[in-house]
């Protein structure tokens, strides 16, 4: 939730502001997104919400994700491993003429190197979402509760210079309530 | 020769499992760590012969005792223990090969339930009281002697010591014999053990010997049954009430009612005679009584068909030279010996036996008559005291002998014994026998083997129950106490044995000596037999069998007469015909059973005039409608841990109806009833199924096609 | 809330789109606090199954396979068939919530979460089986390939590794496809709780602020999952199938088992789904979420798989009986006549003839009968599974070995005794985690008001000049708060 | 806030491919390297052993003390004295089990030498009542393992050109460890499935179980 | 670790080597049985004789009523004849059939490729071996094993079957079974083994008839033969030879049909090792 500070001027404080309708929100942001605040961007706009929005992504442009990578890379890796693993375990295997069958079975590795890549396909996305959503960090302070019951809630970083103007556009859209806190 | 001895003991030394203990519990445990060190103990030898080697088997030959036929063995000894019998390829009797029983000696060697000291009046007690004791009872007046079948060495010890005491007998008990055959071997031709040549014949007609199974020495004639097989290919066929092992190896088996072998035969003579013109020259009261018997009458006195009656005799003809054999009974057993003359076997396929020269050594073969006599005998207080070895007669005797009483009018009994059973139970003293893996003998077998020739039974193992003796030691004990001449001589039996021996093979030479134990068997001098001409004796039947259901009671391979019943081996190996294990059942055919409203495995009670008993039922078509035939070995009370099972169906025999000419007590004469009890329980049995349910698991095929590829008739 | 009358048999819509938000937050919350009576009942009742189970493991591990009426014939017994009982219980949480996510049916939403704590637990319970079935249980972890100097590794050609391996993907992928879903509903909860719950629930959200960054990614990583997860279900159950299929048992080595194993699966993880369905809106009066409409559209798909595995079913006694295959056609003609044909009967009669009950809309809106139906339909479920295993075990190819048995006690023990386990699992889950998935109920609710009311909105403004839902879904929603 | 998205480029696939196959063979190959060769030798008891043509595990193992009915030292016995293991462990040669020399070999010597030792008293007076020492097993493995000495003796000795008999006690230290070291008999290696495998491997010993387990 | 492609080319080759060639297989031996159906007379010696020889537990009526005997020898006896025709209605006219069953150590044993932990498998010997140590007790391999041989250990029957002083007997040249392990006959792979150390040591191949099975060793009318089938002087590979029966095929084309040879559920194309000679009556 840090913003980048890539601004010259030094972001001061930070600000959340709880609406209680989606469309409030989407208003404030679209409200940025015509620079209504000056030098404000919808880059810096972070949205806590109760649900999912994907319409937000209309006003806040795509942000990528790197999920679908994940699944892929981490799928092909493990049924590149898994048939590796499977096919050297069998050719070093001290056991070796079974049944009549050969020594690498393709149908059973098969078999298993399908599990290994939805396994490791399942676990990297998961690292993915971890890395990707910014999991098991340390937040920043500003949060409400309400927003997981149903107010959204826009946390913006903001030059003293741009909080007025902020404050007003909140205001504008019914903000239920605002919070701020100081960057160090 | 004692120092022959010591060495001799020594390699049979338990100490020394060098290394490689029983490989108890081979898989892991979770709570076992394997791989313990100081957690098991080894001993090692302290002087071994040098080609005793830990870990490494070796074989010793010696006999067994599991059956009168006294076949050849080898015995695989490791670290003092012995571990396997296989048979000796060296004896002509069994020619490397082995039965079931036989394999089943270890458990008779190992078995939980020994003996291991003597017991005065169920106490244990020393030797020495246990001797002094029978000295004091058993040194004079009447003194008998009980036991199997009995040859070598140790039969002439046992006659010596009955001479020594006085007015003895020795009675020899034997339930699965062949007194039949050999008495009308003996009636017929003049020798009661003729030879057979089984694999010589082209087609074997038995009447109720079951050749295969228990009769006189069944590994001997499997030995020829493979020859006989074949090619060409010999047919078997096979007259008897209930399915014996030979029955189910039959090409034609003819279910005959109980009793009527005799008839059967009678009718087979009758049609080689008005058929096909077959005569008996000279024998006038054979020829009219074959005569006298049509088939008609077979029918109705057998109830087997004149065409099966025809097969039979078109068989005996086209496949010439042929053999018949009987041991259904006496009446049988004659007819069968006047066939073979009528058939032209005599000379062929009969010819006459060989025994040894030195007589005292031959078998003495045990029967039931003896069984009755001894009851009789005892009942009448004829006898004072007796020695029980090797017989089992209160649990082998009919209700109708009444052997506990009679047992109870004998004042001393002492018998000597591997393990308790019925008889042990009754008898005063109770001396702790050797198994046969660790005692020392010469055998003569009754029948199979090279003429002349001696098999030698040498101790596989130091014996396993330190207060056990040897019969061959304790009869020496006997007859030196009882003064016999000329035993002062022998320290021990294994002395006396190897002073026999060596005069016998005329040799006093230790490599001689060794060379004899390494074969197991020695040759001696051979008696030839031969037959006289065919005596015209009379020949007849006991029409007392002819109607009513009858009790049959068999000898099945494995449990045999009972003998073998403490062997968890024996009692798991399926019975070879039912398929039924660890319990008694009685065969009845699906006819009977559906009069009856039977099915399998409901109990019945059987009941005879002279008892009853109660198992279940196993119902199946190889088996007249007539007959109930309930297998014995099983029903002991006494005889360890696995015994005590099933019923005994030998305690209802009726012992009064004798056979025709002799007092045997027979296995098909009695009359029975069957009442259902009520109950139902699966017979526990290998297999459910006698159906191969279209599977080619047996195929069979018709002899022709066999002709035509392996090149047979 | 105040109304309870639309929420009759005769209620229409999946759910009330006028519901606050504040109070489902409330409804849920509420249901994972102070247990009552029934629970601690239930919770009992589950433990004490489970203590039977394991008092018969440890008799089994004392005494040996035996116990369990095992024998040379009957290697297998209830000990697999409730494994593959319980493997196909699992394919309903994967079902519900991967396959109709993808597809948008939004139906799903309030009631996914139990079916996906039940896909979970299922699988751990299915996973008890093949270990307690081992003859030396203290070595199963045999079957895992790693390494060691002896230079032996499992055997990769038995299909009972590939279970191994397919089980182990499974419960990883669902686990974590359960928590995944869960972590905004734990958000929820963490701004809730109080005392030993408030770490907990700290610990596991991992943080979840609602960022609209993080919502990207999990959405993403939801869908990515889901796709994952139905591929891994298919190829899960037709694995356990082929324990079956790869044999060469008669009755067991049918190329239409893994189709149909999948479809079994589908078929008792719809019916227990139903039961809970049914539990859960009882007890924790979840009328409002766990509505008629939405058990209708439920009983309907049940329908259609029970339809689907009923016409595989009869295309693999089809091709058993036009095949010329005799011990098969045996073990065919012997599940239907044998001793064993009661059971079989009764899988066809709850599994094939009882489906056709839900065509009816009475049954399908009343809460007792379909409860008992669906019960009934698992029945079958599991009976088709016995049927499975052990008909062809007592004929087989060689008729020494024709033998029917009967399970024994200890075999009775560990099948009670699964359900007490799942039983206990579920009821610690019930109390422990939201079993409706918070947020995604405010989801459906947000998308179809928006979807019903764009349009409506307007016009009932224009016509009647009364606010719209759309105006007083705003005044409630806030009011709410 | 990431911005990165204005400069993303095409993805490496064809090198990201070969990155995965790498890592994943990489993988499975280490492993097999580092757990199927021997292991290297652990510092501590003795030197290796030389056997020509042989490669065998060096790891070793800190047995514990097992007590014996006699104190029987093989560091006098083999070690100062020069005794041939196979002079008393004989059956060694011929036999699946070593085996403990028989009392009477002992007694071959100690009817004169050392009788005035309380452990040779012992020892006599065991022979003199007919009584074996009751001797604690130290090497044993478990019971379903059934390894032969003889096979290995037969291919590390009698068949190996360059070994004579007196060179037995580096074939015995193989799996024995070095024995001239030792008083009282003590486990110095393994002998784990491992062990047993490890040496299979390196002199192309036989890999089917039922050589060893039956 | 050089050996890791290799090994895999060479599993490879030798398994397409196996399709080309039928019954191709790369075995140092490949121990085989010739069982004489005509011959034998169902008298169990040869049950009884591995009982002795393999340290078989005995497991008592109540086990054995639960078929969780472990007779790895058995002997079935079958009463109908469809060859040669019925038997008459209402009594048998003729005797039963027996069949010893034992493994049949099928080169393409089911068993084998089922078991989680490749506790079964083929040795270079041509044996399908079961390695008790390394059997976890999933019963997979009994399940698919179309001859029923494989026997599970339900309990541990040391104690009653082997009861003091009864475990002298066991043979220590194999492992007693303890519970939750699958056994069954190894073709006596102890006397292999030996056989095969006594041949090294003397510088030889192994000797035809040398080593002798113990049901073979025992049975009375030597019905059974017992031999290495790549040995083409042995009278195992004769006797195949002479039937006109093949490995590897699962109908065999015999140029007389006649000939008795025959292996049980052949049309399962296990390629099992034991050739049965079919029972000849007398009709």
């Amino acid at each position: 939730m840090a913003g980048s500070s890539k601004k010259i001027v030094a972001k001061t404080r930070r600000v959340l502001g709880l609406f209680g309708d989606f469309d409030q929100a989407f208003e404030v942001i679209a409200g940025i997104r015509r620079y209504q605040v000056p030098g404000l961007t919808v880059d810096d706009v972070t949205l806590k919400s109760p649900i999912e929005h994907p319409e937000i992504e209309d006003v806040l442009g795509e942000r990528p994700t790197d999920i679908p990578k994940f699944a892929f890379w981490g799928g092909l890796f493990g049924l590149v491993f898994g048939f590796l693993f499977l096919a050297g375990a069998q050719a070093n295997f001290l056991v070796q003429p079974q049944g009549g069958k050969p020594v690498i079975t393709i149908p059973s590795n098969v078999v298993l190197a399908y599990e290994m890549m939805i396994l490791f396909g399942v676990l990297s996305t998961l690292a993915g979402f971890i890395i990707g959503g910014r999991l098991m960090r340390k937040s920043s302070g500003l949060y409400d509760t309400a927003i997981t019951v149903d107010q959204i809630g826009i946390v913006i970083e903001v030059t003293d210079k741009q909080y007025q103007p902020l404050t007003e556009l909140f205001k504008k859209h019914n903000v239920i309530e605002m919070h701020e806190e100081a960057l160090s | 020769m004692s120092k022959t001895k010591i060495n001799r003991r020594n390699f049979l030394k338990v100490l020394g499992l060098g290394g490689a203990g029983a490989a108890l519990a081979g898989c892991d445990m979770p709570s076992t760590v394997t791989l313990e060190e100081g957690e098991e103990k080894i001993y090692s030898y302290l002087a071994p012969e040098e080609y005793v080697i830990p870990g490494v088997g070796v074989w010793y030959a010696s006999t067994c005792l599991q059956c009168p036929a006294a076949c050849g063995t080898h015995g695989r000894v490791r670290e003092g223990r012995v571990l396997k019998l296989e048979g000796n390829p060296d004896s002509a009797v069994n020619a490397g090969k082995l039965c079931q029983m036989g394999q089943a000696a270890l458990q008779a060697h190992f078995n939980p339930d020994r003996i291991t000291a003597p017991l005065i009046n169920g106490q244990p007690a020393s030797w020495d009281d246990a001797l002094a004791l029978i000295n004091e009872k058993a040194s004079g007046g009447n003194v008998a002697w009980m036991t199997g079948t009995v040859s070598g060495h140790q039969r002439v010890l046992l006659d010596a010591h009955l001479a020594a005491t006085g007015k003895g007998h020795h009675y020899a008990v034997e339930t699965v014999n062949a007194r039949a055959w050999t008495d009308a071997g003996k009636t017929v031709l003049g020798d009661a053990m003729p030879t057979l040549h089984l694999d010589k014949a082209k087609a074997v007609l038995s009447l109720g010997a079951d050749l295969l199974g228990t009769w006189i020495s069944p590994v001997t004639f499997m030995g020829q049954y493979g020859k006989f097989r074949a090619a060409p290919r010999g047919v078997l066929i096979m007259v008897e009430p209930a399915m014996s092992l030979t029955g189910a190896n039959a090409d034609q088996w003819v279910a005959a009612k109980p009793g009527t072998e005799a008839a059967v035969a009678l009718g087979v003579g009758h049609l080689l005679m008005t058929k096909h013109g077959l005569s008996l020259n000279g024998m006038p009261n054979a020829t009219s009584a074959f005569q006298s018997m049509t088939p008609a009458q077979v029918h109705e006195i057998a109830g087997v068909s004149e065409a099966a009656l025809n097969k039979i005799a078109d068989t005996l003809v086209s496949h010439s030279p042929s053999l018949v054999i009987a041991n259904a009974s006496h009446a049988a057993a004659r007819i069968a010996m006047v066939l073979n003359i009528m058939l032209g076997n005599v000379g062929k396929t009969l010819t006459p036996g060989a025994s040894i020269a030195a007589d005292p050594l031959a078998p003495m073969m045990g029967s039931s008559k003896d069984l009755a006599e001894f009851a009789q005998n005892a009942a009448a207080g004829k006898i004072d005291a007796v020695f029980i070895s090797g017989a089992n007669p209160a649990f082998v005797a009919p209700q109708g002998l009444d052997m506990a009483a009679a047992l109870k009018a004998v004042g001393f009994k002492v018998a000597i014994a591997t393990c308790h059973d019925e008889t042990t139970k009754a008898c005063d003293v109770v001396l702790p026998l050797s198994s046969a893996l660790e005692d020392w003998g010469t055998h003569v077998p009754a029948y199979g083997g090279k003429p002349g020739v001696v098999h030698l039974q040498q101790p596989l193992m130091e014996p396993l129950h330190a207060d056990t003796r040897g019969l061959g030691d304790i009869l020496l004990t006997l007859g030196k106490s009882a003064g016999v001449d000329g035993l002062d001589a022998f320290e021990d039996y294994y002395g006396y044995l190897r002073t026999a021996v060596s005069a016998m093979i005329g040799s006093e030479l230790e490599g001689d000596w060794h060379r004899v134990l390494q074969a197991g068997q020695f040759e001696t001098r051979a008696a030839s037999r031969a037959f006289s001409a065919g005596h015209d004796v009379a020949l007849g039947f006991s029409e007392t069998a002819v109607s009513g259901l009858h009790l049959v009671t068999v000898a099945r391979q494995g449990l045999y007469d009972g003998r073998h019943a403490n062997s968890s081996w024996l009692q798991e190996a399926p019975d070879q015909i039912s398929k039924a294990v660890w319990d008694s059942w009685a065969e009845i055919h699906p006819k009977t059973a559906a009069s009856l409203n039977l099915k399998d495995g409901d109990y019945v009670r059987l009941t005879t005039a002279s008892g009853a008993i109660t198992t279940r039922v196993f119902i199946y078509k190889g088996v007249h409608p007539n007959a109930v035939c309930v297998p014995m070995g099983r029903g002991h009370t006494d005889y360890g841990r696995w015994a005590n099972n099933g019923v005994n169906p030998l305690t209802i025999v009726d012992a009064h109806l004798g056979d025709w000419q002799s007092s045997e007590i027979i296995a098909t004469a009695s009359l029975v009833k069957i009442d259902a009890a009520g109950e139902n329980r699966h017979l526990v049995r290998l297999m459910d199924t006698d159906q191969q349910y279209g599977r080619k698991l047996v195929a069979t095929i018709p002899a022709q096609q066999f002709g035509r590829t392996q090149g047979g008739a | 809330m105040s109304d309870r009358k639309h929420l009759t048999r005769e209620q229409t819509k999946d759910i009330d789109e006028n519901i606050a938000w504040a109070s489902i937050n409330t409804d849920v919350l509420r249901s994972m606090e102070n247990p009552r009576r029934g629970y601690w009942v239930a919770m009992a009742v589950s433990v004490c199954l489970f203590s039977v189970m394991i008092y018969a493991e440890v008799y089994q591990y004392m005494y040996g396979m035996g116990a369990a009426l095992l024998n040379t014939s009957h290697m297998w017994d209830l000990y697999i068939s409730t494994f593959v009982f319980w493997i196909g219980m699992s394919h309903s949480g994967t079902l519900l919530s991967a396959i109709l996510h993808l597809v948008h049916a939004d139906w799903r939403k309030p009631i996914y979460r139990f079916a996906e704590a039940m896909t979970t637990f299922s699988l751990m319970t299915a996973g008890i089986f093949p270990v307690i079935h081992l003859g030396r249980v203290w070595n199963f972890y045999w079957v895992m390939p790693y390494m060691t100097d002896r230079g032996i590794w499992p055997n990769f050609r038995s299909p009972l590794i590939w279970d191994a391996f397919a089980i182990t993907t499974y419960l990883t992928s669902s686990v974590l496809f359960l928590y995944i879903g869960m972590i905004p509903d734990l958000a929820i909860c963490r701004d809730n709780a109080k005392g030993w719950r408030k770490p907990l629930y700290t610990w596991l959200s991992l943080g979840w602020r609602g960022d609209d960054r993080q919502w990207r990614n999990f959405r993403f990583t939801y869908l990515m999952i889901a796709c994952f997860l139905i591929p891994l279900a298919v190829s899960v159950h037709s694995i356990v199938s082929m324990d079956f299929a790869m044999s060469i048992m008669p009755g067991w080595h049918v190329t239409t088992f893994p189709p149909y194993f999948v479809a079994g699966a589908l078929y008792s993880g719809c019916a227990a789904i139903i039961t809970l369905f049914i539990l859960l809106r009882y007890f924790f009066k979840f009328e409002h979420y766990m509505t008629f409409p939405i058990l209708d559209k439920v009983c309907k798909l049940t329908f259609v798989i029970a339809m689907v595995w009923t016409y595989l079913n009869l295309v693999e006694f089809a091709s058993v009986w036009y095949g010329h295959d005799i011990p098969s056609k045996e073990v065919l003609i012997a599940k239907a006549t044998g001793p064993y044909s009661p059971f079989f009967w009764g899988m066809m009669t709850f599994g094939s003839v009882l489906p056709f009950s839900l065509l009816s809309k009475w049954v399908r809106r009343n809460m007792y009968v379909l409860f008992f139906a669906s019960i009934f339909l698992n029945v079958g479920m599991w009976l088709e599974r016995w049927m499975i295993v052990t008909p062809t075990l007592s004929l087989g190819y060689h008729p020494q070995a024709f033998n029917v048995m009967w399970p024994g006690w200890t075999e009775w023990a560990m099948v009670g005794g699964s359900f007490g386990w799942f039983g206990m699992l579920f009821l610690i889950f019930v109390k422990v985690f939201p079993c409706v998935s918070m947020y995604e109920v405010k989801e459906m609710v947000f998308h179809r008001k928006r979807t019903i009311y764009e349009d409506v909105d307007e016009m009932m403004t224009l016509h009647s000049g009364v606010p719209g839902p759309k105006a007083q879904a705003q005044t409630q929603t806030s009011g709410g708060a | 806030m990431s911005t990165e998205r204005s400069k993303r480029k095409p993805f490496p696939w064809v090198q990201a491919a070969v990155a995965a196959v790498v890592v994943g063979a990489s993988i499975v190959l280490g492993a097999q390297i580092f757990e199927r060769q021997l292991h290297p030798e652990s510092a501590g008891v003795a030197p290796a052993p030389r056997v020509p043509g042989a490669e065998f595990p060096t790891d070793t193992f800190a047995g514990k003390d097992v007590e014996q009915p006699i104190n029987y030292s093989h560091k006098l016995h083999a070690g100062d004295l020069g005794i041939n293991c196979l002079y008393c462990h004989t059956y060694a040669r011929r036999s699946k089990v070593a085996g403990i020399p028989p009392t009477a070999k002992c007694m071959g010597c100690h009817t004169v030498v050392g009788t005035d030792k309380p452990e040779i008293e012992k020892l006599t007076q065991m022979w003199q009542s007919n009584q074996s020492p009751a001797w604690n097993k130290v090497n044993d493995v478990p019971d379903f393992v059934h390894f032969s000495h003889e096979r290995h003796l037969q291919k590390f000795l009698f068949d190996n050109p360059e070994m004579d008999i007196k060179n037995a006690p580096d074939v015995c230290a193989m799996c024995h460890g070095d024995m001239n070291q030792v008083g009282v008999a003590k486990k110095m290696k393994p002998l784990t499935m491992g062990f047993c495998v490890r040496c299979h491997e390196s002199n192309q010993g036989p890999s089917d179980c039922t050589r060893c387990h039956k | 670790m050089s050996s890791l492609l290799g090994n895999i080319f060479k599993g490879w080759s030798d398994y397409t080597k196996g399709n080309e060639e039928g019954g191709h297989h790369d075995y140092e031996h490949m121990y085989a049985m010739v069982i004489d159906l005509d011959m034998c007379t169902g008298c169990n010696a040869c049950s009884t004789a591995c009982y002795a020889e393999n340290n078989l537990a005995t497991v008592g009526e109540e086990y054995f009523g639960a078929r969780q005997a472990m007779h790895w020898m058995r002997i079935e006896r079958y009463f109908d004849e469809p060859n040669v025709g019925e038997a008459e209605a209402d009594t048998q006219s003729r005797g039963a059939s027996f069949l010893p069953m034992m493994c049949q150590h099928c080169n393409a044993a089911p068993c084998e490729p089922v078991c989680p932990v490749a506790a079964t498998y083929h040795t270079p010997d041509g044996l399908n071996a079961q390695i008790y140590n390394r059997c976890i007790g999933s019963r997979y391999c009994a399940n698919n094993c179309p001859f029923r041989v494989r026997y599970f250990n339900f309990y541990d029957h040391q104690e009653t079957a082997w009861p003091a002083p009864m475990e002298q007997q066991l043979n220590p040249d194999i492992s007693v079974r303890s519970k939750g392990v699958m056994e069954k006959c190894t073709f006596c792979i102890q006397r292999t083994r030996a056989a095969r150390n006594t041949a090294k040591n003397e510088g030889r191949a192994i000797r035809d008839g040398e080593i002798q099975t113990a049901c073979q060793q025992t049975c009375p009318t030597s019905a059974i033969l017992f031999g290495d089938l790549l040995d083409e002087t042995s009278a195992v590979h004769q006797a195949w030879k002479r039937h006109q029966v093949q490995l590897g095929k699962y109908a065999q084309n015999k140029t007389n049909p006649e000939l008795r040879g025959y292996r049980i559920f052949e049309e399962l194309n296990v390629d099992t090792k034991v050739l049965y000679l079919e029972r000849v009556r007398e009709v």
